[in-house]
């Protein structure tokens, strides 16, 4: 084990920060967010061209030879710097849920336009009643002739508002399938609207929508998960790095601010909560570990991992939000105040994918042997 | 000990409840189920329709234009306004500003000032917060110095709720720089139509706009406007704040999120039927529940405090302490109960809340569910607006633990 | 609506407060448990002789006119005392049940007989499986002749370590019913034992006893339910009294014990726990007063009130108590302590008839209207 | 970056559970499960086991008697034995004093005093703390006054834990009264038999005995018996307490106590089922569950920290404060698992375990269930002991966050 970067890794996330700094400062993002398209194209061609997007995708498959963390460490910097663009849902989320189905003429082409960023896929896969349940799809799929046909209704789905491609799970009579579906295509109506992070989400309806099945059941179910356990460290990750700001900001802000004649990072009451927030991002990072660790591993392994990863960091990032907002005083609910908007995203994140009492449940179903659950195979 | 309801109180709610199921317009009774606040439209047609009744201001001396209705009935109107989702009034005037003037201002300021503030046709905010004087109000910088028969203002207020649709403004000024910091300060009423007022909004988290920053720039306030003596301000903010023990406790509001909560919770699905039945939400649902019939009877004992028992100030500090973290509380459970749609941005459908975008999710029809993710977000300032969780906790250890 | 004590009810409390301060102080407390008894027959003529049994009973019943507000006044004190003697178990549990019985002469024997001290009678209701759940009752009840005899394994029963007589709950063929059963009649096995608080219970088992019915099926379960109301207002009380008599040692302490050069008390962090710890006081007060108002009310509105005071108090409780040894610091966690007996005291309130989670339950099974729960009728 | 277990350490942690099957006597290894502190004969009896294959203490040199294991293999080590449930060690001789020792002891001390505490043949405990010196060492007052070859100990020391059993003490007093506090203290050991000691047990809120009270009355200690230099105690004190970096985060004991947890919920009977089916509680349980992994692996973190690298010092609060709350937590639950038994009080059936009174509930036979309700009171001490988590909190705040 090794908990240090590598001068790669170190040099990745160097490079993400800068840019962030430079290219991604507060001014620039209420921009996106006061010209209401949320989004800009330029961005999007530069994490491509920076390699971000394969950051994480192994030279096999045309990416830059790196892992999960590679893809952490981009994510961490974007939750720093409360990045707009769809990175998790088309970079991780779809692009990671290709990637774990076996290679094929469409699943190569598609993984190789969204590393290249000259085509957006978007995974629609949750609908309003999954609620984090990833094996949850009441969307019907129907043979027709060569093709098929999809209905159903999908929700909140993540690089959906400017994605050309989706990615729809569906029932067919074997089971859940993964299809590609143009957003174009008569049949389908997307409904994009804005989260309270001023992130881009879409609900997309499927009305009989022509479909190219591109994973058969049991594979397709496989990389639906794999796709999302990579998109929940990502958002982790992002998290980590929103309340690694929070913390910075705060501790500033505390220092700096007097009241009753003394600074605020004098009373022992601030001091104590500053610990209790520290002591909780410690220990979502401490998880963020755990699951990269993991990420691999067999799914029983893999989901410990992610539900214990989601369910600690999900509760941390409502508590560090809330208490940046709360050591700030009134001028943190203000929308001039970047540490509200820290606030908005972790709130989101907390509940993206399933919160933390979804994830606890599924850690009281796993009932994972306790001793064994870190080592894969304990030779013995 | 006794703690039934009296007949008369029994008869006095149900009143109420038949007073406002008539009166109320269904309109305005629709938008109250949303979760922005009310428009100012509707908060002047509803002052209306109470004052015609003679309950714009119950708390206020009869011969005001209030009532005598005992504390326990004050607390029972106000929460058959919330069950019924009435909007609610120009707190700054009825609440704040009203009892002060009832109490210390001269005849004419009342004849002047009440009966608009009653009939809803002048709206007022209060300039208490400084930039450098928030919790600490003793150091506020902004000064009126005298010249003539007017007061010449120059300063800073911040925070300053509802300034941007507010006509006047009830404002702490320091008259007096020579002596201790307290003594100084002065209760001045300020027209905001007066040459040198600026005004500058501040949009909150919510993505609304209640906050709002006053810049004074040599503006000329006739002596005539000062309420009670130069000097006196400290104590007349001091008297104003005490007529909020029981109301901080939001007591009323957190029983009309249950209600909400329950109604989203009843139809939002899951994969196994609806969110109500499942197990853990419900136990957070009946915990929050629990609290607030806790704290209604909390609110219900210091009504009930003898005229004159100091202790009850201090226990307003309890009310305000949990009943604005179990106000939050609420509305993020609200917000979970949405599931996806929950933190969804969402302008109000009527066009009186401005939201920064349009980029709405259209699937949001239901009324009980607009609003949430602005009231949740809204929310997070409840623990930091009226003296923030860490004051009231000091509070309570000094002034009931004597620590 | 009335908060303030009559001259006669303060008179009641007062007495007890004496009582304790100069009969059951720590020391002669200790000597209780230090000669293994727990029990003082001394103290319990004392009970009945100066009123208190009866102090809750009506003067139709042989008592002295007082409501449950009297129970609770002599619980508080109790708590205050850490009283041993089964109060709870037998002069309100059981006597609240029978109370609650149609009149009758066993009943009315037996509340008689319980009023004036000369009798102690358990009701032996809860099982192991209960958890709290009152409607719960897997034991049998075979008719048998003129009699009845009953099988059964009953769990922790209050009072039952001294008892001469059981009040059993058992199924027959309509229901629940209650019986009659001579501790020392054959096919009765009771093992006493101590709790954590220093108070006695028993498991009593009941292996083909003889018994007599002394109220059939509807009675029987509208008693069981209607004397543990009184019950947990009894504990509830019990606890407020308690956290009182915490409140003031540990603020006491705090004042008087310095460390890093200064009093504790003039730690913010110090002040602010204290501060917490208030507040949950406060509102579990404010719950016993919902309790006693609702004590005579239609069932779904008392359970509502009295599932409401038992999970407030029951967080209460242990938030109270775990804090007042945690400021103690090492002291508290001393025997010679009083502090970490309360602690102990409270830990076994918080799941005595159900702990916060069996409550919360409760409350959300009754789903009730939230704005008329606090009218029993609106006349509307 | 890297997160793989070597297969060395894979391998290690096969051969240690493989030693442990192998040779923890199976009397031993059935106590074990008890709640209850391990009785002397038990932890001397594994500590003679131990020692035959040079594992008493691992991380000590291997010079010394310890082994030459990296941090993650001591690590798996503990966390070995404790899901053997095999006897805690005499902690304070292996994991406190043994390091101050092969650091600062002379050559003739190690020769003395090393074997056998390795052996678990000399226990020990540690004088530290006074009455008016608890969290704030640097007003101890017991003092030590050179006579000769002798020092003659004179104080009063509180705390001590299993001084009622052992038979040196390790003390820290004043032998020097003109300096500044810190500079004055040194580092005595001390013969318990030594004519002078009076002990006084003291008994906890779990009705067991961990705590002592020692009285020093003239007591002689040979000049010999100073570890290192005069006036350098506090600096081997603070020594001493770096070498619980991570061992104070318990994530082993409640890993076990999960499993406990598991077993008694599985067989608890509800009106409907088993305990364990309930959603309410196993939400409970997995938060645990979830919370004791994050900290595993802030301890593994802590355990791959480059050498030298200080802030693991200042993330051992942060083990220290959230280990011990999950620790109680954890106990807790196991009671709350138990239903009506929970906190019935129950003597140790092998009668090492020291109870007031007999009166136990004789329906608790299951070996996992006995021991409990002592557990979750003791446990209360967990958030006191070793720096209280007030004490932590400000450390995080003054050394990480530098405020």
């Amino acid at each position: 084990m090794d908990f240090t970067l590598t001068q790669e890794q170190t040099a990745l996330a160097d490079s993400v920060h800068r840019f962030c700094a430079r290219d991604y400062d507060a001014a620039r993002r209420q921009s996106l967010i006061e010209t209401g398209t949320y989004f800009s194209a330029d961005n999007w061609r530069a994490f491509a061209d920076l390699g971000w997007i394969g950051a994480g995708v192994s030279e096999a498959d045309g990416g830059f030879g790196g892992s999960e963390i590679e893809t952490a460490l981009i994510m961490q910097a974007f939750g720093r710097a409360l990045v707009l663009e769809p990175f998790l849902g088309i970079a991780v989320l779809a692009l990671q849920t290709l990637l774990a189905l076996p290679p094929g003429e469409h699943r190569n082409a598609l993984v190789a336009g969204i590393i290249a960023g000259d085509v957006q896929v978007a995974l629609a896969h949750g609908e309003l009643a999954s609620r984090g349940d990833t094996d949850y799809c009441s969307s019907i799929a129907t043979q027709f002739g060569e093709g098929w046909t999809i209905v159903g209704e999908k929700s909140a789905i993540h690089g959906g508002a400017t994605a050309s491609k989706f990615l729809v799970s569906a029932r067919c009579t074997e089971g859940i399938a993964l299809f590609l579906v143009a957003a174009g295509a008569p049949g389908v109506s997307s409904f994009a609207y804005r989260t309270i992070d001023n992130q881009l989400v879409a609900d997309v309806h499927f009305s009989e929508a022509p479909a190219i099945m591109i994973a058969a059941p049991p594979a397709a179910v496989t990389a639906i998960a794999a796709g999302h356990a990579h998109a929940m460290i990502g958002i982790c990750a992002e998290a980590i790095g929103s309340m690694d700001e929070l913390l910075v900001l705060t501790a500033e802000y505390i220092r700096t601010r007097r009241q009753f004649g003394a600074s605020l990072s004098s009373f022992q009451a601030v001091q104590h909560r500053m610990a209790d927030m520290l002591v909780e991002l410690e220990l979502a990072r401490s998880t963020l570990y755990y699951g990269l660790a993991n990420i691999d591993s067999a799914r029983p392994q893999r989901d410990h991992a992610i539900a214990t990863m989601k369910a600690i960091t999900s509760t941390a990032a409502l508590f560090v939000g809330r208490n940046a907002i709360q050591l700030h005083g009134a001028i943190g609910v203000t929308e001039e105040c970047i540490v509200g908007h820290h606030y908005r995203r972790l709130t989101v994140i907390a509940v993206l994918f399933g919160n933390e009492a979804v994830h606890l449940k599924r850690l009281s179903m796993l009932a994972m042997p306790i001793w064994d659950a870190q080592q894969v195979e304990v030779a013995f | 000990m006794n703690f039934d309801l009296s007949p008369d109180d029994i008869r006095f709610r149900a009143r109420v409840r038949a007073f406002v199921e008539a009166e109320l317009p269904a309109d305005i009774a629709r938008r109250g189920i949303h979760d922005y606040h009310s428009c100012r439209s509707d908060v002047d047609r509803w002052m209306k329709i109470l004052n015609r009744h003679g309950w714009s201001a119950p708390h206020w001396p009869a011969a005001l234009g209030g009532t005598d209705w005992n504390p326990l009935q004050r607390h029972i109107f106000q929460d058959e306004l919330r069950r019924s989702r009435a909007p609610v009034l120009d707190r700054c005037a009825i609440d704040l500003l009203g009892p002060v003037l009832c109490r210390f201002g001269s005849a004419e300021q009342q004849q002047r000032f009440l009966p608009p503030i009653l009939n809803g046709d002048i709206w007022w905010c209060q300039g208490f917060s400084e930039p450098g004087a928030g919790s600490d109000l003793a150091s506020l910088t902004t000064r009126a110095d005298l010249e003539g028969d007017h007061y010449i203002v120059n300063g800073h207020k911040i925070w300053t709720t509802e300034a941007h649709c507010a006509d006047w403004i009830f404002a702490l000024v320091r008259t007096d720089q020579s002596v201790k910091p307290q003594a100084g300060i002065s209760f001045l009423l300020i027209d905001m139509t007066s040459a040198g007022i600026t005004r500058r909004p501040i949009w909150s988290i919510d993505e609304g706009l209640t906050l709002n920053e006053i810049f004074f720039d040599n503006v000329r306030v006739p002596v005539k406007n000062l309420v009670g003596e130069p000097g006196a301000g400290w104590a007349y903010a001091k008297f104003l704040l005490t007529n909020e023990r029981t109301t901080s406790a939001v007591v009323s509001h957190t029983k009309r999120d249950i209600e909400q909560i329950r109604h989203l919770a009843g139809r939002a699905p899951t994969p196994t039927g609806f969110l109500i039945d499942d197990a853990v939400f419900a136990q957070k649902l009946a915990r929050l529940e629990a609290e607030v019939f806790a704290l209604e009877w909390s609110v219900l004992r210091v009504l009930h405090a003898a005229d004159g028992d100091t202790s009850a100030d201090a226990v307003s500090s309890v009310l305000k302490l949990r009943g604005s973290e179990l106000s939050e509380r609420a509305a993020l459970l609200a917000a979970e109960a949405m599931g996806d749609q929950g933190l969804a941005a969402l302008p109000d459908p009527e066009g009186h809340h401005k939201l920064r975008s349009d980029l709405a999710n259209p699937q949001i029809v239901d009324d009980e569910a607009i609003g949430v993710a602005s009231k949740a977000m809204f929310r997070r300032a409840a623990t930091i607006y009226g003296g923030a969780s860490e004051v009231q906790r000091s509070i309570i250890a000094k002034t009931i633990l004597r620590l």
